[in-house]
Parts: C-alpha cells; sequence; structure tokens
C-alpha cells in the first residue's frame, strides 16, 4: 500500500504467553470481520497458540501473561533482544493481573496447599515491565481487540491513538448504563482509564478496574464519596486490587 | 398558536400509527433505584406501553438523538496513493415523544450554536429537521432549577405539546406537521371548559416549581470570582470523569479522531462528545494543558454555561433541569456551586 | 399514513448546493467537505520545521479560495487527523498556500514523512486577521519568535506586496540557536527592501553566529517607535509575547494597536467544538488574531 | 529403527506442553506428555473472596472457556446456598454456553486442528489459499461470538452472571437477530461437515473409560449425574470419587483416574454418553462422519466437536425463541450467604468442569477445589502416547517427522487447554 508517497511495511509480527489464561491471545483472533485483513497487514511469524512454524526475527513482540517463573524471565529477556518494539498485552502483563492476588499468600502454603508434599516451581508474579523494558502496554482483562488493532495501525501506519484520558463513567454514560451507585453497587469506574466501553456497569458488575487508573484518578475524592456511599476501606482495597493496576492508590 | 382536544385513545392511535412507520424514542423504565425510585431513559419504544410518561425526569438528557455521542463526519476511500471524500447526513425520519419542558428549551439553544450561528450544522439541521417532537406539560423534578431559567415552559421548538387533563390532552400545536398528524386520527376544537381546565392545571403545575437559583448576575459574578476559593473547594471534588456533560441537555463539546480499516482502504472521521472537565481537555502538542488542574477545568464549564453563552446568545447555555447534579457521584451540583459562588460575593 | 411524507434532505438545501466557501460565516454548508490540495514543493526549513507548498487541485475552488493574513486553515491528512495551521503566504496567491510546519505529533509527524505530491485536505480560511487596512499608513513592528515568523509571513508578504502604503516596517525575530532560525534564504530579500529593516537576535549562539545575542526585547530597546503611528503584531511563545505587548504598553503604544495570535486546541475551527473556547471567546472564531486588550480580558489566555 | 521426537512447547494448543518420544532398536523406549504451564495457584487466590467475587476470579482460569469457569463458580457458590435460579436466567445462561462451545469449537477445528489435515502450518495461509474456508471459519466464530457477546456482556470473561440468576438481560431483537444468523451458520456447519469428511483421521483405538454428566431429557451442559462408561455413576456432589487427582512428577497439571488408570473427558465422552439425547441433525452428521458409541478413537472427537456445534446452534434457535416469547420474568434472585459447601459441575467445551467451594457464613470462601477437564484428560493423553506410536509404528510410520506431526495431532485432538489444568 502506498500512501502519502510512502510505501508501508508489513512488520513481523510475534505474540509470546507468560502466566495467564490466554484471553487475551484470544482476541488477536477474534473480531472476525477484519481478522483477514489483520492478518494481510502483519506477517505473523511467531504465534505458537495458532502457528506450528516459528522465527526470531520479528519487529513487534506482544507479550501476555505475568511473570510468575525463572523460565519466564529468561524467555522475556531473549524477546526482549529480539523485539524492536515490545508491547504488554493486558492486564496481567501490564499489571500482573489476578495472578498477583497469589502474592498475598505464603507461596510454600500455597504450593502445600495445591501439590501437596510436591511443590511446583512459582515465583511471586511481577508485571513485565517490573523485568525488561517495556513499550507500550495495552491494559484490559481481556484486551479489547479493537484497540489492540488500533495500536497495530498505529504501529505499522503512524496513525493516531491514545488511550483514552478519562475514566471508565464517560463510556458507561454514553452507553446509558444505569449507574451502578444508584442501585448501591460499588464500581472503580469513575477512577478507571476507559477504552473498554463499559461492558462490566452494562452488565450489572460494576467496573473492577481491569484498564488501570484513568490519567491523573481523583482517588482521594473517589474514596471519600464512596466511604459516604457505606463502603469499606476493606472493600475498596480489595476491588482496586484485583487485577493489580492501583498499586500506590489503595486507601 | 393552535389548540386543540386529543383524547388518551386517540393520543395512543396517534403514537401507534406513528410507529407504523418511524422509529419512535420516548421515556421508557430502565431500572430502578436504591430508594425505590424508577429510573427514566430516552430510548427507542417498540409499542405504545413501553412509554411511560408519567416520568418525573429522564436520567440521560434527549441530546444524543441531535447531536450523538459518536458520529461519522465524513469518510475517505484510499486507492493509489489518492483518496476520495464522501460526507452523508442522516435522512431517518424519528420521532420523539414525551419531552419536557426542559428538554425542548435545551433544543432551542442548541439550535442557536447549531442551527443559526455561523457555520450552521448539516449533521444536526438534518436529525432536527427529520425529528417530530411531542412535549409533554409534567411536575417538576427534585432539584430542578428550571424557572429560574425560564425553561418550566416552552412555546415553540416542538410539533404538539400535550398538558395532561385527566381524561384528555390538551394540545398546542406547534407545526403544521403536528396539525397534519393531529387531523388524520381526529382531534376536537376546544371548549371554554378545556381552557378553564388547562388554565387551572398550569396554574397549578406552576405553583409547584420553588426551587429558585438567582442565574442573572452570574456573567459578571464569575468573573469577579474568578480566583474565588469556591472553585478550589469545588475542583477537589471533580472526578474528571465527563458525566455531567455526557447526561446534560445542552453541553455540546467534542473532539475528532480518524480511523483508518485494518486494510487501509477507507478511514473516517468520527466526532464524538467530549467534556470540558476531562484532564486533557485543553492539551495540546507538546505536552502543554491549558487547563491542568481539575479547579480550573470545573470553573471552566460554569463560565461557558452562565458567561460565554449568555454574551453569546443572550441566555445562559444552562436549562437547570439538574442532571448535571444528580449524574455527578461527589455531588457537585450547580444549585450550590452558585449558591456558594454568590455567598462568598457577599462576604 | 405516513407520518413523514419526505424525509428532510439537507444536502438538498439550495445553499448546500452552492460551491463551497468558508469564507461566508453563515450559511448552511458541506462543512467537513475539504478542499482537495496537492503538496508541490516541500521545502526543508530546519530539522523541525519544513514549510509546504501546496495548491488546490480544482481550479474553480482555487480562484475563489481567499484569506486575509491572520487567518489560518484546517489542514486533513485523511486516516490521520486535522489540525489548525496559520497561512504563511501571500494573500495575492489564490488558491496557493504555504503551510510552515513543525513536527509536533501525529498529524505533523505525517506531514514530515509525506513526499511531495501527496494530496491532503483544507477546510478555511478560519478566524480574524490582522487589521491591515487600518494599519495603513502607519509603521508596522512585527515581532516574532520562533514559529512565530509562519504567521508573521502573510501579513510581511501583504506589506511588500503593497508597500506604498505602509510606512516604516521594522521585523524581529529571536529563536533560542541559530540553527532553529526560518525562512533563513528570505531575510537578505526582506533586509534589501527599502525601509524594511529586519533584525535578528538568538540566545544561544554557535561558532558561526555573528549577530547579536540574547532576548527579543532588548532588539526592542534599540527601536525608535513613534507609539501613536505605530501598529504592532506580535506571534510568539507566551512567555515572549507577554514580555514585549508589556515593553510596547509602557512606551504608549495603545492596546487596540497591538496585535497577538493566539493557540488553543482545535478540532472544528468553527466554534462548535468549544477546544479553544475561553470563556466567551473561541480563538477559532474570535481569534486567533486578538488585540492585547481582547486578550487582557480573557483572563486564562496566556 | 530409532526414533527420537522431542517436541518442547507444543504449538496449536493453548498452554505449555512437551511431547517426547524416544524408539531404540525398535524398541519403545519412552512415550510422555508433559504439561510444564506455570501453575497460578486459583484455589489458594479464591480463599477469602466474597461470593459475588467468585465467577469473576474463576473466569481467569481459562480466557477460552471463561464462560464454563464463571457459570461453575456461581453454580457451586449457588449450591452451597441453596438458591435456585429463575427460569429465565437458566434459559440465559444456557444459550451463552451453546455460544461458548460453538466458539471453542469452530476456534479448535479451524485454527488449531484443521491445518494438520491440510498440510499447513496455521490457518494464516487460508487467507490467500482458500479465503471461502476461512471465511466461514470466520462467520461461525463471529456469530458464536456475537451471541456470547449479547448474553454474556462480552466473549471473554463474561459479566452478567452472578449468584443468583442473570444481571444483563439481552434485548429480544438482539437475539431475533442472531437467531436468524445461527439459521445461516447451520448451513456453514453443513459445508464444515462435509470438508472434515475429507479429512483422513487417523486409525487409532485404545479402550479408554469415559466420564461425562448424564442428561436426563436434553444433551446436558450444566448439572446433573456423574457417569462413566465403565459403569459408575454418581451425585454431582461426590465428583471426588470421580476425578481422584495426583500430583505426578514432572507435571504441573495434575492427573486423574477412576476404574482404570486414566479416563477422558470431553465432546467424545459426552456423545459417546449421550448419544441419543443430541439433535437428530447432529446425530445424522455423526452418523454420515461414521461416529457412533461407544466410539475409542480419540481423533474422532473432531467429528464429535461438529455434531456438538450443530447440536448446539439447533438448541440455541430453541432458546431463543423460548425467551422472545416469553415474558419479562426477573432473571435474579436475591442471595443470603451460609456457611456450607457446593459442588457445580458444567460441561466445558473441553469437557466436565467441577469448582467446590466451602463458604463461611460471611459469604467469604474458606476453600476452593477446582477440577478442570484437560487436567482429567492429560493422564489419558499420556497413555494414549505408547499405544498410538506402537500401532503407528506397525502400520508402517517410520520418520521421525511423520511420528512427530502424528503424535501432536494425537494431543490437539484433545484440544487440551494447559493453563486452564494447571490453573
Ligand atoms: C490557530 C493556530 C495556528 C497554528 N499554526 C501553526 C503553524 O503555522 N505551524 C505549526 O507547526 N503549528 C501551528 N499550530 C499548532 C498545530 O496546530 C499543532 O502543532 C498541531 O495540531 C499538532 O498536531 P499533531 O497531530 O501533530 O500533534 P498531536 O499531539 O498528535 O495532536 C493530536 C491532536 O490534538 C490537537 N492539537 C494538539 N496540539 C494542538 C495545538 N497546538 N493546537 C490545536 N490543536 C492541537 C489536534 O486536534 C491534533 O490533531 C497552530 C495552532 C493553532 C491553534
Ligand atoms: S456505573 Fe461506574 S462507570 Fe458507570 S457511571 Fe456509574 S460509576 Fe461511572
Ligand atoms: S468496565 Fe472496568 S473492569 Fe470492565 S473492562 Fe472496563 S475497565 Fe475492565
Ligand atoms: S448544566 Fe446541569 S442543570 Fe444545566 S442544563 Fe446542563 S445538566 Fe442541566
Amino acid at each position: 500500500m502506498k500512501y502519502l508517497g510512502i510505501d508501508s511495511v508489513r512488520p513481523r509480527i510475534a505474540v509470546f504467553e507468560l502466566t495467564g489464561c490466554e484471553g487475551c491471545e484470544l482476541q488477536l483472533a477474534n473480531k472476525e470481520e477484519t481478522l483477514a485483513a489483520f492478518l494481510d497487514a502483519v506477517e505473523v511469524v511467531n504465534f505458537r497458540e495458532i502457528s506450528s512454524s516459528s522465527s526470531d526475527d520479528y519487529d513487534i513482540a506482544f507479550v501476555d501473561g505475568a511473570v510468575s517463573r525463572a523460565d519466564e524471565v529468561e524467555r522475556l529477556e531473549v524477546i526482549r533482544e529480539h523485539a524492536k518494539v515490545l508491547v504488554a498485552l493486558g492486564s496481567c502483563a501490564c499489571f500482573g493481573g489476578v495472578s498477583r492476588l497469589k502474592n498475598a499468600f505464603d507461596l510454600n502454603e500455597a504450593n502445600r496447599e495445591v501439590y501437596g508434599d510436591r511443590p511446583q516451581e512459582t515465583l511471586p508474579v511481577r508485571a513485565v515491565s517490573e523485568v525488561v523494558a517495556v513499550d507500550l502496554e495495552i491494559p484490559g482483562c481481556p484486551v479489547s481487540k479493537d484497540e489492540v488493532e488500533r495500536i497495530v495501525q498505529h504501529l505499522i501506519w503512524d496513525v493516531p491513538y491514545h488511550f483514552p484520558a478519562y475514566p471508565v463513567c464517560l463510556e458507561c454514560k454514553q452507553r446509558y448504563t444505569v449507574c451502578t451507585y444508584e442501585v448501591g453497587l460499588l464500581c472503580l469506574g469513575p477512577i478507571t482509564r476507559a477504552g473498554c466501553n463499559a461492558p462490566c456497569p452494562a452488565g450489572g458488575l460494576g467496573c473492577w478496574g481491569c484498564r488501570g487508573p484513568a490519567v491523573e484518578a481523583n482517588a482521594e475524592e473517589f474514596l471519600t464519596t464512596v466511604h459516604e456511599r457505606g463502603f469499606t476501606n476493606d472493600e475498596i482495597a480489595e476491588r482496586m486490587s484485583f487485577f493489580g493496576g492501583f498499586e500506590g492508590l489503595l486507601p | 398558536m393552535l389548540f386543540r382536544i386529543l383524547s388518551r385513545d386517540r393520543f395512543r392511535t396517534l403514537v401507534e400509527t406513528i410507529m407504523e412507520t418511524t422509529e419512535v424514542v420516548a421515556p421508557k423504565k430502565v431500572g430502578v433505584r436504591s430508594d425505590g425510585e424508577p429510573i427514566h431513559q430516552f430510548l427507542p419504544v417498540a409499542d405504545f406501553d413501553e412509554m411511560d410518561l408519567a416520568h418525573e425526569t429522564t436520567e440521560h438528557s434527549a441530546k444524543t438523538y441531535f447531536l450523538p455521542y459518536r458520529e461519522n463526519l465524513s469518510t475517505y476511500a484510499f486507492s493509489d496513493d489518492d483518496w476520495q471524500q464522501e460526507v452523508h447526513y442522516r435522512i431517518q425520519p424519528r420521532a420523539m415523544v414525551g419531552l419536557h419542558a426542559c428538554d425542548i428549551n435545551a433544543l432551542l439553544r442548541l439550535d442557536k450554536v447549531f442551527v443559526r450561528d455561523h457555520f450552521p450544522s448539516p449533521y444536526y439541521v438534518s436529525r432536527r429537521r427529520n425529528t417530530l417532537i411531542i412535549g409533554i406539560d409534567h411536575e417538576p423534578c427534585e432539584g430542578g432549577f428550571c424557572r429560574s431559567l425560564g425553561t418550566d415552559t416552552v412555546t415553540r421548538g416542538f410539533d404538539l405539546y400535550l398538558t395532561d387533563l385527566g381524561d384528555r390532552y390538551f394540545v398546542a400545536v406547534g407545526s403544521d406537521h403536528g396539525f397534519d398528524l393531529l387531523n388524520q386520527v381526529g382531534v376536537a376544537e376546544i371548549s371554554d371548559r378545556d381552557t378553564a381546565d388547562y388554565l387551572e392545571e398550569r396554574k397549578r403545575i406552576a405553583g409547584l416549581f420553588t426551587t429558585e437559583v438567582a442565574v442573572q448576575n452570574l456573567p459578571n459574578l464569575l468573573d469577579i470570582e474568578f480566583e474565588s476559593e469556591v472553585w478550589k473547594t469545588w475542583g477537589a471534588k471533580c472526578l474528571g470523569c465527563g458525566s455531567c456533560a455526557m447526561v446534560c441537555p445542552t453541553c455540546y463539546c467534542y473532539g475528532t479522531t480518524e480511523r483508518v480499516s485494518m486494510d487501509f482502504s477507507s478511514g473516517s472521521k468520527e466526532k464524538h462528545l467530549y467534556a470540558c472537565t476531562v484532564v486533557d481537555f485543553a492539551e495540546v502538542a507538546g505536552g502543554h494543558n491549558f487547563r491542568p488542574d481539575r479547579s480550573t477545568r470545573l470553573k471552566y464549564r460554569y463560565y461557558h454555561q452562565h458567561r460565554g453563552f449568555v454574551e453569546a446568545h443572550d441566555e445562559p447555555k444552562c436549562v437547570g433541569c439538574n442532571r448535571c447534579g444528580r449524574a455527578c457521584l461527589t455531588g457537585i451540583n450547580p444549585l450550590d456551586v452558585i449558591h456558594d459562588l454568590q455567598a462568598e460575593d457577599e462576604a | 399514513m405516513s407520518t413523514f411524507n419526505n424525509a428532510y434532505d439537507v444536502s438538498r438545501e439550495a445553499e448546500m448546493k452552492e460551491p463551497l466557501d468558508f469564507n461566508r460565516r453563515s450559511r448552511l454548508k458541506h462543512v467537513d467537505r475539504v478542499f482537495k490540495a496537492e503538496i508541490l514543493n516541500i521545502i526543508h526549513l530546519t530539522e523541525m520545521e519544513k514549510l509546504y507548498q501546496i495548491r488546490l487541485l480544482d481550479p474553480a475552488e482555487r480562484a475563489r479560495f481567499s484569506f486575509l493574513p491572520g487567518q489560518f486553515v484546517m489542514l486533513e491528512v485523511p486516516g490521520y487527523g486535522e489540525i489548525p495551521i496559520s497561512i504563511s503566504s501571500s494573500p495575492a496567491k489564490n488558491g496557493y498556500l504555504e503551510l510552515c510546519i513543525r513536527r509536533a505529533g501525529v498529524v505533523t509527524g505525517a506531514l514530515h514523512r509525506a513526499q511531495r505530491g501527496a494530496k491532503v485536505g483544507v477546510r478555511g480560511p478560519f478566524g480574524s486577521h490582522f487589521p491591515m487596512e487600518e494599519m495603513k499608513n502607519h509603521n508596522l513592528l512585527l515581532v516574532a519568535g520562533g514559529l512565530g515568523l509562519a504567521p508573521l509571513r502573510a501579513p510581511i508578504f501583504e506589506v511588500i506586496d503593497h508597500r506604498p502604503d505602509y510606512g516604516d516596517v521594522n521585523i524581529l525575530y529571536g529563536t533560542r540557536e541559530p540553527a532553529q532560525l526560518l525562512f533563513d534564504y528570505q531575510y537578505e530579500e526582506w533586509g534589501r527592501i527599502d525601509d524594511i529593516d529586519l533584525r535578528i537576535i538568538v540566545e544561544k549562539p554557535d561558532p558561526g553566529w555573528t549577530g547579536p545575542t540574547g532576548m527579543i526585547t532588548e532588539l526592542i530597546g534599540d527601536l525608535e517607535i513613534d507609539p501613536r503611528r505605530t501598529f504592532a503584531i506580535v506571534c510568539g511563545p507566551p512567555v515572549m509575547f507577554k514580555s514585549v505587548c508589556r515593553h510596547l504598553v509602557e512606551i504608549g503604544v495603545s492596546m487596540r494597536r497591538i496585535f497577538v495570535s493566539l493557540e488553543r486546541r482545535m478540532h472544528c475551527g468553527m466554534g462548535k467544538c468549544c477546544r479553544c473556547n475561553v470563556g466567551s471567546t473561541f480563538t477559532c472564531m474570535d481569534g486567533p488574531v486578538f488585540d492585547y486588550w481582547a486578550v487582557m480580558n480573557l483572563k486564562e489566555a496566556i | 529403527m530409532r526414533v527420537d521426537i522431542d517436541v518442547r512447547h507444543l504449538a496449536r494448543i493453548e498452554g505449555h506442553g512437551n511431547i517426547v518420544v524416544r524408539i531404540a532398536d525398535g524398541d519403545l523406549k519412552e512415550a510422555r506428555w508433559d504439561v510444564v504451564e506455570t501453575p497460578r495457584f486459583f484455589e489458594v487466590m479464591l480463599k477469602g473472596k466474597h461470593f459475588s467475587a467468585a465467577g469473576i476470579l474463576a473466569a481467569r482460569i481459562c480466557g477460552i472457556c471463561s464462560i464454563s469457569h464463571c457459570l461453575t463458580a456461581v453454580r457451586a457458590t449457588e449450591r452451597a446456598f441453596g438458591v435456585t435460579v429463575p427460569d429465565a436466567a437458566a434459559r440465559l445462561r444456557l444459550l451463552a454456553k451453546h455460544g461458548e462451545t460453538i466458539q471453542s469449537h469452530v476456534l479448535h477445528f479451524f485454527f488449531l486442528a484443521a491445518p494438520d489435515f491440510l498440510g499447513l502450518s496455521s490457518a494464516i495461509p487460508l487467507v490467500e489459499a482458500d479465503p471461502e474456508v476461512l471465511q466461514r471459519a470466520l462467520r461461525l466464530k463471529g456469530l458464536a461470538n456475537r451471541l456470547c457477546d449479547a448474553v454474556a456482556g462480552r466473549t471473554t470473561h463474561p459479566v452478567a452472571f452472578q449468584p443468583g440468576g442473570v444481571s444483563m438481560v439481552p434485548e429480544k431483537r438482539v437475539l431475533s437477530a442472531i437467531r436468524n444468523e445461527l439459521e445461516d451458520g447451520l448451513d456453514d456447519l453443513h459445508a464444515t461437515a462435509r470438508l472434515l469428511a475429507t479429512f483422513e483421521i487417523p486409525d487409532f483405538e485404545r479402550e479408554t473409560e469415559f466420564v461425562a454428566l448424564r442428561g436426563e431429557r436434553e444433551y446436558p451442559f450444566i448439572g446433573g449425574r456423574l457417569v462413566s462408561s465403565d459403569g459408575v455413576e454418581r451425585a454431582e456432589n461426590e465428583y471426588l470419587e470421580m476425578t481422584n487427582e495426583a500430583v505426578v512428577a514432572g507435571n504441573t497439571s495434575k492427573w486423574s483416574s477412576l476404574s482404570r488408570e486414566s479416563y477422558a473427558v470431553g465432546p467424545l465422552a459426552r456423545c459417546n454418553l449421550n448419544f441419543e439425547l443430541l439433535h437428530p441433525e447432529a446425530r445424522q452428521i455423526a452418523a454420515n462422519l461414521g461416529l457412533a458409541p461407544l466410539c475409542h478413537n480419540p481423533f474422532m472427537a473432531h467429528v464429535a466437536r461438529l455434531v456438538e456445534c450443530v447440536h448446539c446452534a439447533h438448541e440455541a434457535i430453541r432458546l431463543v425463541d423460548e425467551i422472545v416469547s416469553s415474558g419479562d420474568e426477573p432473571a435474579m434472585v436475591a442471595v443470603a450467604p451460609v456457611a456450607g459447601e457446593g459442588v457445580g459441575a458444567v460441561e466445558a467445551p473441553r469437557g466436565i468442569l467441577f469448582h467446590h467451594y466451602r463458604y463461611g457464613g460471611d459469604g467469604r470462601i474458606e476453600s476452593a477445589n477446582c477440577v478442570v477437564p484437560t487436567a482429567q484428560n492429560n493422564g489419558n493423553i499420556h497413555r494414549d502416547l505408547p499405544d498410538f506410536v506402537r500401532q503407528m509404528v506397525e502400520s508402517g510410520v517410520n520418520d521421525d517427522q511423520r511420528l512427530e506431526l502424528l503424535c501432536s495431532m494425537l494431543v490437539r485432538s484433545y484440544d487440551p487447554c494447559l493453563s486452564c489444568s494447571v490453573h
């Protein structure tokens, strides 16, 4: 394709998974209407989950999942060496995700509970950026394919993409969802970064903060207002810790 | 203005006839608050009984049917290192039933910006002209201060406007289109008794509007209290979530973004409504932000409502529906903010 | 029975069928339709700035297109975005525009990669302009800092095209470093024109620099300005134009005769998106050119 | 003859597992299937969680069958509290379940399994080689995803299912639109059956015990009795007596066993144990493709998946019709936590899935256990391998590459989901 007098290149992309549920990788195969075009715009050279051929020569590496074992640290370092652009895909890769909940427990005891006297190797969960340098982070549990597409487009053609700076509420309101606070339920929407189109408030769950904090989230006032509504610090902290994105902002 | 009497049955016939060919949007009950109060929204209805015209207010205004939250402004087809632009306007007719006076007054204010001001917007004009509006008289909503803004009554901007007289509606006819529709279902001329009942009902309703806030001095006051602590106090509470602007019937500011298709064969320029309280509203390339703190951003929301708009269009942009006040989780609402400013001024 | 006998099609309105013209602010028109234009030449000015010479493709549109110095256009790079850019060329050249663009982000980045021949879109012209008529028979003081020289070129060309109508012209231009000086190939010409005096200053000289060094205010001090006979235009970053304007007011130039060009975020150019709104003022409609008195009243302006 | 197969991180399956096969001097020395996926300790993370979080957290065990995990967690919770969900909710849950089953099976068939039969390394070359097949895959997957989106709130990690029922009821007109798509989807499924008929399914049988839910009147998906093809029958609560999990060396996944060393769950097990409950059209397809109970060829799971897709599409149509013609009944009941235990059993796409929670009176989980389909299958895959290698070698396969491919295909026929199995 040629535009503005410039020929565009087809970047070689690779996808790797660490500790996670692979839901984010599944999203890469979603949005069926544009999947063929997506696969045409990039050259997938390494994506074990869907392809048995592989190569170490790639431009963009997507890494999903958190880091929770020594071999993952090694793999990640190799990936970092090969990749021109390393993208952390999903809340696990960006913040540690739900796996981070494990860090609250004694790992030896956890091991004993699950594996009895045959413990498995495991480390406290870390985000990808806590191990190697990351160029771009796409949060979400799971990520939205639309956002992935836009970021890939951004990487190929330099077309604009900005993560929304505003909180989930704005998108939630645009969906006409009845605010969960009206029915007395907790929601992290006011402090969470939008971009997901607010499915969880619409589903009656309220937002659980999977995308991490919005730009300059007003956590202080948020806490005041949810306290006034009868929610306790424990409840709020529990919710804010769920996906690992709010470290440092917890009550 | 012409007035007619429409029986309840005929009104049902009227709406049902419209529904046969045209999308009808009306207040619909969508949930129940923890305190047991129903929640209403303007939504498409497929059936007369899905409408709830006894609604106190709707959580969102009817704005999105005229200024959609997201709207495609133009599309581009790319090929051979070149592009062609295409622009389309919505021409799908729609009827909106159950708008209150404030909602219609809000449209009249938007008309000033998008129809009568410089650079009228064909997108807005086509939606407005393709929308039939049937309004209805009502009792005041909680916290609404429309009376102070003169928006508790309305005399234009609709096709039909109903006042419920129990067994029948007293109808103000605002357009030839409305007149034609009435004649198709059959209406009666008004009798003296109808007029008397109507005036009585109007008097009763008018007496119910008691929430007051003085707005006449605001343009000046906002300048005088520009550096006021009031802004810091209220600004600290702002979550920057944009909920106020999303539900407001007259907030219209927006941003544009462009998208391309995954094969770069087409692109579009999309408009999306924005909010002046959002952190990057006034940020420019290089990262400079003209309004870096919450209090300035909040202040400018009021500044636009009650000063800027007044200078440009001789009346405040706000219609006093208090939807923003109800939507704000931290309790920022125009009544209290304005009272505080005025108190500051007197102190 | 049909509720709507005819759906209303706004594009059938007579006004909408007239040739597109943004100079008539109060007519219904295809406000989002762009004039298609071609990049004729790209002139490298500095590492960050390039000058784009563009031409509207349609001859009729080209003939109709006119603007006044100080106005800007919304420049569209389809797929990338639309940005406000001051017109930096002579108003005498219908439909040929020069735009001086600094690489600052996505759209400007795309433009910097674009090749000669690429097609872009133009809407406009928009905004207020410098009062060239009023300025006639007066001395002009044109002060530019950095990229501020771009919007100043239109009035400079206007003066050159109508040289006898104006009095003495002083152009003061300052940048941080010599490498950032824009349009150096034109200084020679401007400086040689009768009664146009061009002075340039940089903050941080490099070894080859022979001119004066320091802030632009230092150049003003050396000038003889007759406050009653002078109009001033000051373009540049806020810190710079504030101090220059203050100085001019001190020496007695009327605030209504000092003009600045403001920048704000803009998404429409037509007073709709509110991104450039400052209280009651739309930078895109009431500005970008303001006199200093108006700026003082904007409160937030600077 | 000497064969050394060492597949590290087998491709086109979910998660990380290794195949090792060694034949020296014509003797099979070793044939192993090892799961090396990183453990996440979900059972530990679930501890202390409020019942409202159970389904949300459990969904994250698996991105592909998150709806099943969520529904199982919610069911276990409801059974602990003695809550019965309204019919309206049960219908919607089942509808979402069908969406997930179709989505997962279609994904597996076209993207993970078919490339082996078409001689490709992945489905990507289909973009050019056979766009019609790819488009069909995308239509079917898209349709299933839209169904999940509408009913579960999104395709992955549902938002609509909470203890007590369903918190978001889809609009009827959205469901009606999807119903039309489902009708068209059936045509695509028939075309897929014709494609599958051209695939060369390896001829391999090993006598296996199959475990699944047993439906009474309907093909089972959510809850019911647990049965095995060796005649064991248990109640949902007695799942531990069916699964008998054990930790094995070199594996982060546990293995299960019942009457024999290992057993199998999944579409083939379900079909084998509930064949007569399938929709007639699904049974017809099974017959056309040579699937009849009891089938002991693990590769026939490909057929079973397609058969289930046809069944689910028909069932989804029937459910949509029921929902559209029903009134606006409540889809949620209030839930009051009580101290107690509950087990939920659900047929996830890859087989029977159990969650078991013990709750304290405060509505927080005291202990949790999850037994996941692939964990039950892993032992069986491992035991299939040596027999399979032997049979293949006997039938004349003698080069490493071919044998490696066949072994990989054997593992893939189970559609293992390893991150799920390790959780
Ligand atoms: C009246 C006016 C005249 C201007 N004239 C010139 C000129 O002659 N030469 C020049 O180089 N620059 C000029 N600018 C600044 C120029 O518009 C910005 O540098 C440009 O918008 C940056 O766009 P971007 O996409 O590259 O940057 P990004 O940071 O990627 O911007 C993204 C979007 O933000 C908005 N935006 C960001 N910065 C600005 C800004 N400063 N002003 C308005 N909108 C912004 C735009 O909508 C843009 O599309 C002018 C600005 C204004 C208001
Ligand atoms: S439900 Fe949550 S995201 Fe939506 S408006 Fe309310 S607080 Fe914001
Ligand atoms: S609403 Fe909240 S929890 Fe749900 S997807 Fe968005 S950010 Fe994540
Ligand atoms: S500012 Fe608030 S009260 Fe005024 S019109 Fe908007 S939503 Fe209503």
